[in-house]
């Protein structure tokens, strides 16, 4: 078995440098990826199309808008896909022993120090997820940030003090809720007559031009990202953790 | 001269006994009904049948295309002599086989006679589509449709023996007709481009060499293994496990027939004479028949089961009718074509007669019917008449299908074939007579019944008779057969 | 030396081929199942690093416009910038479409193409990095419901386990 | 809202799983009827897209209103049209049959599996029309993931199926994405049919590096559609899922791929270079032999029923790669045709299965016995399926293997030929022998045995439910349907396919 994943792991590597002698030289400027009219677009028009200085959020949640809502797809149905797998919703007893609900004291340092910081954490994700569209940030980044504020507290205390929060139910709410606040602007768009995720005709619903709605919607899609982001995390986490019974992590 | 009339009447006749199958499932539990059911298809497929037969015998042919399946095939009806002829020795021994069937499945009260009836109607369906299709490709939808619609028939009895059989009989149709048949179709489709339609004078002159020529002929002779050419044979004595009526109709006259029809259609509308003349293939098929011939008869002569004896005699008769058309000659495609209807009378009466033997005595074997005559006199009397019809003796109709068989022969200067046709004529009376002999000449010790007259189920008695009479009929008059024949032959060499 | 240089040239596909490598080696040749998983996020790592390279430029910063840029266009009081950037917000001479909203945001801002590093690859790599994330996650879930049923991560143990019909 | 038809077939199974996702675990009664009615309004929207490509040419449909390369667009012509109904038929039938088998099967996670049901319907149909070379792969990723977790939620060796499916799954998508990365790098797009017109612009078709994509993507494909040698995921995953898994994906995730490849191959790289230039036909045609051979071949050995049938699969996937590198238009048209024809065929056949499985409780072909009287209408349907997997005419199967078998006639690959001809045969004596069970029994009677089973009718397992039963009866019905009517089928493909000059290419 490992000489034959050498062999194939040679042939494969081989073959990728092979065509390494095609490639353009490292930051080439004018590589066909990159001075092709799709990059340059994107350098050079996004701001004029869609009033959004930070060109990847702006490529992110608008022309390639339909790719990212299905990565947020992607994570929601790893979320889904990972309940589905690992979730027991009876307790079979059959390792309950080892599982049993226990009590345990937080450390005070911890506890105090996490008490602490979470807010911080938590307004910065939201500052990452507001701000995505003049600086780098976004709503995966925010979202995943916001996710963690959750798994810092069942680290810090245990995995029921962060069920009070965010019980599970609320959790698949969230993410669900996500989904439907990034694909309710493409069902809007295509309510008011054009294609899926069209932001621009959006402005007829919102008090701006065409231009500001799109940079308006892609805001309220990368909430929606983030609202799916930072729910499938931590439900990701408190499955996995918990071993599928969300009683004790870890 | 041939002028194509188009009617629907070629497809009723294939589709009534299909249409049939839903009142003989529906009725399953009223037997007397059912059974009414499966005569009024039967004689109502005749009836449609025979409605053509006055336009076939002016010259004319009947045509319907029924729907357009790929892109240049369609699924199409013709019929013609040779067609018409098989059609009215199929449908009409449906209706004597039913009247058997009630009689032995009645008497011998087999299970599931619902399912039984409901696949013979489906399988006459097949048959009479291919008598009557019209190109290829049809034809090859209900070759396999009969060969899958027959499977339930002659495993009818669902024990161990019959699985065997059954596995044996599938084996042999499904991989000659998959692993030959449909390649072969395949290429002649893409080389010659064509709809496939069978053409008096064939259509693949021009399109294929030689040696591809030869091969496609032993490729088709083979496939439709139905003929029971040697060494693809074995089915047929496997499928004998069926219940007689099945042997009777599907493995001496249906079945077998088609796969017989087949080549011939093959031969006459896809290669066309003049190019088998030219490919010179007729002394290959000619032997290949020949020993089967002489094989199968010598098989024969070993059986004691009747059942497999008659099998083993169906595979010689059967290519008694290729030899006669790898004549390639007139005199010997009308014997070859005319063998196909007087045969199937002469052996469904055999059939008959052995079945039955059956139901009355439950015998199987021929060294228990030492006497059986003085017991079942009309029945014997009957065998005698078929094994008459079989061997070619006059009296029977199956005497003027092999005079002409000889007469092709002679005239083509096959003399070895001449000789063979009449030793496995010997050979034939060889393995007949003697069971005729002994069920009435018996010497007084060795008889094995009582002198007590006792006849099978009286619907068996009377269609065995009907069959046997008929036979005898043909010697005096063989038309229509002789008239479609002898016309579809000089349609196949008028060029 | 001219060897040297090839490979100094694109170092990053090099780079990104060894890491490969090892991740789609330990993906096929470890039998422990938490262990192949690290392979596969090495492996889409190598992958990711192999798409951010592509759209590096030599001499552009990262794909987002200065502060004072777009600022020159927001807010068109603004004079700290050079003059010919300055313009009434809907003047005559800006396009506008049929409803008399403009076509182009900020018209006047020119961009150089050159100044900024593609951002396609960025889009490309977010979403390969969650989707990474995501099939890790799967995989890890898919672990650990073997190890409650099996008791072990080995392959190896289990195909035993399976095989012995425990 | 007809021209928002190609959204449309994509967005009901879309939200319909998110309201499931979100109301099902509430309320787990609305999860069925939520999912059926969005599969069936998906599939009307698939009869209008593909009522307008017949009528109007391909249809681009402009996500965000971008224009392309710079957004991403759907591009649906006659061939994805074709397949995304086919994908979302099935999808329906499935979802209708799956009523009493999910509750049974997975009783505490309904509304997550007909979540994950239907995202990965969503994931297919996007992965058909999509006309972006990176949105494939984010589409083929949300469908992995869900067919992971699908089979997965079965017992504990379909879990143990489904962790060799990630890892062969993650290689195989990974591959596929450097493959795309390799042409971006090239040519600096990602849109299909931009990148086509790129490596012509630029001229490049001679570039190693776009070799070397062609084979990353080939191969990447490859593995998704289980490919012989690249196999080894695929039986245990659909054998031992829970039936509804199995009946989805094993019609559904092969062929898809092999759409996929399809679309690749000829849209991405074009004809010209595929058998042109790279003239790998005779290497990949006999290739596609050995994994029919060895599909076939292993099929024989399985006394597990599903696990026959998904090595079946094997040697059908091999039959469509044949097919589409027979390098003729018979061939492509063969292939093309066979992925729907087998979606229906092996559905068929995957729906008997999870009967058979559900009323009599066992996995091995010994389960049959004695069927025909127990459950006639579960065996008509499965005769029609088996008879179009041998090919027996009327029925789809048979025209898919007229059409290949044509296509490797015409190109003299004689060896694709016999191949099929004898996988034809192997399948026959497959499905005999599962007929013989069902209808002698295991152990048939020495004498007169047909009696003897009539009196055993009264035990045993009975006719499945009427949620399993129809769709199965309805599939049986396609298969009969698309053959008798596969000339308009192939018509349709044939728009397709006319557009490539195989004449100028193979001969």
């Amino acid at each position: 078995m490992k000489s034959l994943a050498l062999i194939s792991v040679v042939i494969t590597g081989w073959l990728l440098l092979s065509a390494v002698g095609d490639f353009p030289d490292w930051g080439d400027p004018n590589s066909p990826a990159n001075s092709y009219r799709l990059s340059q677009h994107f350098v050079t028009e996004t701001f004029h199309e869609t009033a959004v200085p930070n060109m990847v959020t702006a490529v992110l949640a608008d022309y390639r808008g339909y790719d990212t809502m299905f990565e947020t797809v992607v994570i929601f149905t790893a979320g889904i896909a990972i309940i589905s797998i690992l979730r027991r919703f009876t307790s079979d007893g059959a390792d309950a022993g080892t599982e049993k609900v226990y009590e345990k004291r937080p450390d005070l340092i911890v506890d105090t120090t996490c008490r602490l910081m979470i807010p911080i954490i938590q307004l910065f994700a939201l500052y990452v997820i507001a701000h995505g569209h003049h600086s780098p940030g976004g709503g995966f980044q925010g979202g995943v940030i916001f996710g963690a504020s959750f798994i810092l507290i069942a680290l810090s205390r245990d995995l029921q003090a962060a069920h009070k929060w965010v019980p599970e139910q609320r959790v698949l709410n969230l993410a669900g809720i996500g989904i439907l606040i990034y694909a309710g602007f493409g069902l809007a768009s295509m309510f008011l007559g054009q294609n899926f995720l069209d932001y621009a005709i959006l402005h007829k619903i919102m008090p701006a031009s065409p231009i500001e709605a799109r940079y308006h919607s892609m805001l309220g899609v990368e909430i929606g990202v983030a609202f799916t982001v930072t729910a499938i995390m931590y439900s990701i986490y408190s499955n996995l953790a918990s071993k599928g019974t969300m009683k004790e992590g870890l | 001269m041939s002028s194509s009339i188009t009617s629907f009447t070629p497809v009723l006749a294939a589709l009534v006994s299909l249409v049939a199958v839903l009142p003989i499932a529906l009725l399953g539990r009223k037997p007397n009904l059912r059974e009414g059911a499966t005569f009024l298809a039967g004689i109502i497929k005749f009836g449609l049948v025979l409605s053509m037969l006055p336009t076939i015998l002016a010259g004319s042919t009947i045509e319907y295309t029924l729907w357009r399946i790929l892109p240049n095939i369609e699924i199409a009806f013709r019929v013609d002599g040779l067609g018409m002829l098989f059609g009215i020795v199929a449908s009409s021994l449906w209706i004597v086989t039913s009247l058997y069937s009630i009689g032995y499945m009645r008497g011998l009260k087999e299970h599931s006679q619902t399912r039984f009836y409901s696949f013979f109607a489906v399988s006459l369906s097949a048959t009479i589509g291919v008598a009557f299709a019209a190109n290829l490709f049809t034809l090859y939808l209900f070759y396999e449709m009969l060969s899958l619609a027959t499977y339930p028939l002659v495993t009818h009895h669902q024990d161990k023996e019959a699985r065997t059989g059954g596995r044996t009989y599938l084996t042999y149709l499904l991989s000659t007709s998959i692993g030959f048949v449909l390649p072969a179709l395949i290429f002649v489709y893409v080389k010659t481009g064509s709809s496939l339609e069978f053409a008096s004078d064939g259509f693949l002159s021009g399109y294929i060499g030689p040696s591809e020529g030869l091969i496609l002929v032993l490729l088709f002779t083979f496939g439709f293994a139905k003929a029971g050419l040697m060494p693809f044979h074995s089915w047929l004595p496997g499928a004998m496990v069926a219940p007689t009526p099945v042997s009777a109709l599907l493995h001496a006259v249906a079945v077998v027939k088609v796969g017989v029809f087949c080549i011939l259609r093959v031969y006459s509308g896809v290669f066309g004479i003049e190019f088998l003349k030219e490919l010179d293939v007729a002394s290959i098929l000619t032997w290949i028949a020949a020993i089967t011939i002489v094989t199968s008869s010598l098989i024969a002569l070993t059986q004691d089961n009747l059942k497999r004896r008659l099998a083993f005699s169906t595979i010689g008769q059967l290519s008694y009718i290729i030899l006669g058309m790898a004549l390639l000659a007139p005199q010997g495609a009308t014997g070859s074509m005319m063998h196909i209807a007087m045969h199937a009378f002469g052996k469904i009466t055999l059939f008959f007669c052995a079945g039955a033997i059956f139901e009355a005595t439950g015998k199987k074997y021929i060294s228990q019917m030492v006497g059986i005559g003085k017991r079942m006199p009309i029945t014997m009397a009957a065998f005698f008449i078929g094994s008459l019809s079989v061997v070619g003796i006059p009296l029977a109709g199956g005497f003027w299908s092999k005079f002409s068989l000889l007469q092709g022969t002679a005239e083509e200067g096959h003399y070895w074939m001449l000789v063979t046709l009449l030793i496995s004529s010997l050979l034939n009376a060889a393995y007949f007579f003697p069971i005729v002999f002994k069920a009435f000449f018996c010497k007084p010790g060795e008889s094995q019944y009582e002198d007590k007259v006792e006849e099978a189920h009286p619907a068996a008695v009377i269609a065995l008779s009907v069959t046997a009479i008929a036979t005898v009929v043909f010697f005096f008059i063989p038309e229509p057969f002789y008239s479609l024949a002898e016309s579809a032959a000089a349609q196949f060499f008028a060029f | 030396m001219e060897f040297f240089e090839a490979i100094s040239a694109k170092f990053n596909y090099w780079i990104y081929v060894i890491i490969m490598m090892i991740g789609l080696y330990a993906m096929i040749a470890k039998t422990n199942m938490v262990k192949k998983l690290i392979g596969m996020s090495v492996f889409q790592t190598a992958i990711i690093l192999f798409y951010v390279s592509i759209g590096v430029k030599d001499g552009a910063t990262i794909p987002i416009l200065y502060h004072d840029q777009v600022h020159a266009d927001h807010h068109h009081d603004d004079h700290a910038h050079n003059g010919e950037h300055y313009d009434t917000p809907h003047g005559t001479d800006h396009e506008t479409d049929e409803y008399g909203y403009p076509s182009r945001h900020a018209p006047d801002v020119v961009i150089d193409g050159d100044d900024f590093a593609n951002p396609l690859v960025h889009v490309l790599m977010l979403t390969a990095i969650v989707v990474g994330v995501s099939t890790l996650g799967v995989g890890l879930a898919i672990t650990q419901k073997l190890h409650r049923e099996f008791g072990t991560i080995e392959e190896n143990e289990i195909h035993d386990m399976i095989k012995s019909g425990k | 809202m007809i021209e928002q038809a190609p959204a449309l077939i994509l967005l009901f199974p879309f939200f319909a799983s998110i309201i499931v996702a979100l109301a099902g675990i509430r309320i787990q009664g609305v999860c069925f009827p939520i999912t059926v009615i969005s599969m069936a309004a998906s599939v009307l929207s698939g009869i209008a897209i593909l009522g307008q490509v017949v009528n109007n040419g391909a249809i681009r449909y402009r996500l965000g209103g971008w224009e392309p390369p710079m957004g991403i667009e759907f591009r649906i012509d006659a061939l994805g049209a074709l397949v995304a109904l086919a994908v979302s038929v099935v999808g329906l039938l499935t979802a209708i049959y799956s009523k009493r088998q999910v509750p049974a099967e997975t009783p505490d996670k309904i509304s997550q599996y007909y979540t994950l049901y239907l995202l990965l319907m969503t994931g297919l149909i996007g992965m058909v029309i999509t006309g972006d070379a990176f949105n494939l792969f984010v589409l083929i990723e949300v469908s992995a993931l869900t067919s992971y977790a699908l089979i997965a939620m079965g017992p504990r060796r379909a879990t143990l199926a489904a962790y060799k499916y990630v890892i062969m799954g993650t290689i195989g998508a990974s591959f596929y994405l450097l493959g795309v990365g390799y042409l971006y790098i090239k040519t600096g797009s990602l849109n299909m049919f931009d990148i086509h017109e790129q490596l012509i612009a630029r001229g490049i078709f001679d570039a190693t590096a776009v070799l070397v994509a062609f084979i990353l993507i080939t191969v990447g494909v490859w593995i998704k559609m289980a490919f012989f040698p690249l196999h080894a995921w695929l039986p245990n995953s659909y054998a031992y899922a829970p039936t509804t898994s199995s009946a989805v994906l094993g019609p559904l995730v092969t062929k898809v791929m092999v759409y996929v490849m399809i679309r690749l191959t000829f849209t991405v790289f074009g004809a010209d270079y595929t058998f042109g230039r790279l003239d790998w036909s005779d290497i990949v045609v006999w290739m596609s032999v050995a994994a029919i051979l060895a599909g076939s071949i292993s099929a024989l050995a399985q006394t597990d029923l599903r696990k026959m049938l998904a090595y079946l699969i094997i040697a059908e996937v091999g039959y469509m790669v044949g097919g589409m590198w027979l390098a003729n238009d018979m061939g492509l048209i063969g292939s093309i045709y066979h992925i729907i024809a087998d979606a229906f065929m092996t559905l068929c056949v995957f729906l008997f299965a999870g009967i058979i499985f559900t009323q009599t409780g066992k996995r091995d072909l010994n389960a049959l016995d004695g069927l025909f009287t127990k459950m006639p209408l579960t065996m008509v349907g499965f005769l029609v399926g088996a008879f179009s997997l041998i090919g027996i005419p009327p029925t789809a199967g048979f025209f898919s293997k007229w059409y290949l078998i044509q296509g490797g006639v015409a190109s003299g690959h004689w060896e694709y030929v016999i191949a099929l001809l004898i996988s034809s045969l192997i399948n026959a004596v497959l499905f005999f022998r599962i007929i013989e069970i069902a209808y002698f029994g295991i152990k048939p009677a020495e004498g007169h045995g047909g009696h003897h089973h009539e009196e055993l009718s009264e035990e045993g397992p009975t006719e499945a439910s009427f949620s399993m039963l129809l769709p199965l009866l309805v599939t049986a019905a396609m298969l009969i349907g698309l053959g008798l009517y596969n000339r308009d089928i192939v018509a349709i493909i044939s728009d397709f396919v006319s557009q490539f000059n195989f004449g100028v290419i193979s001969r």
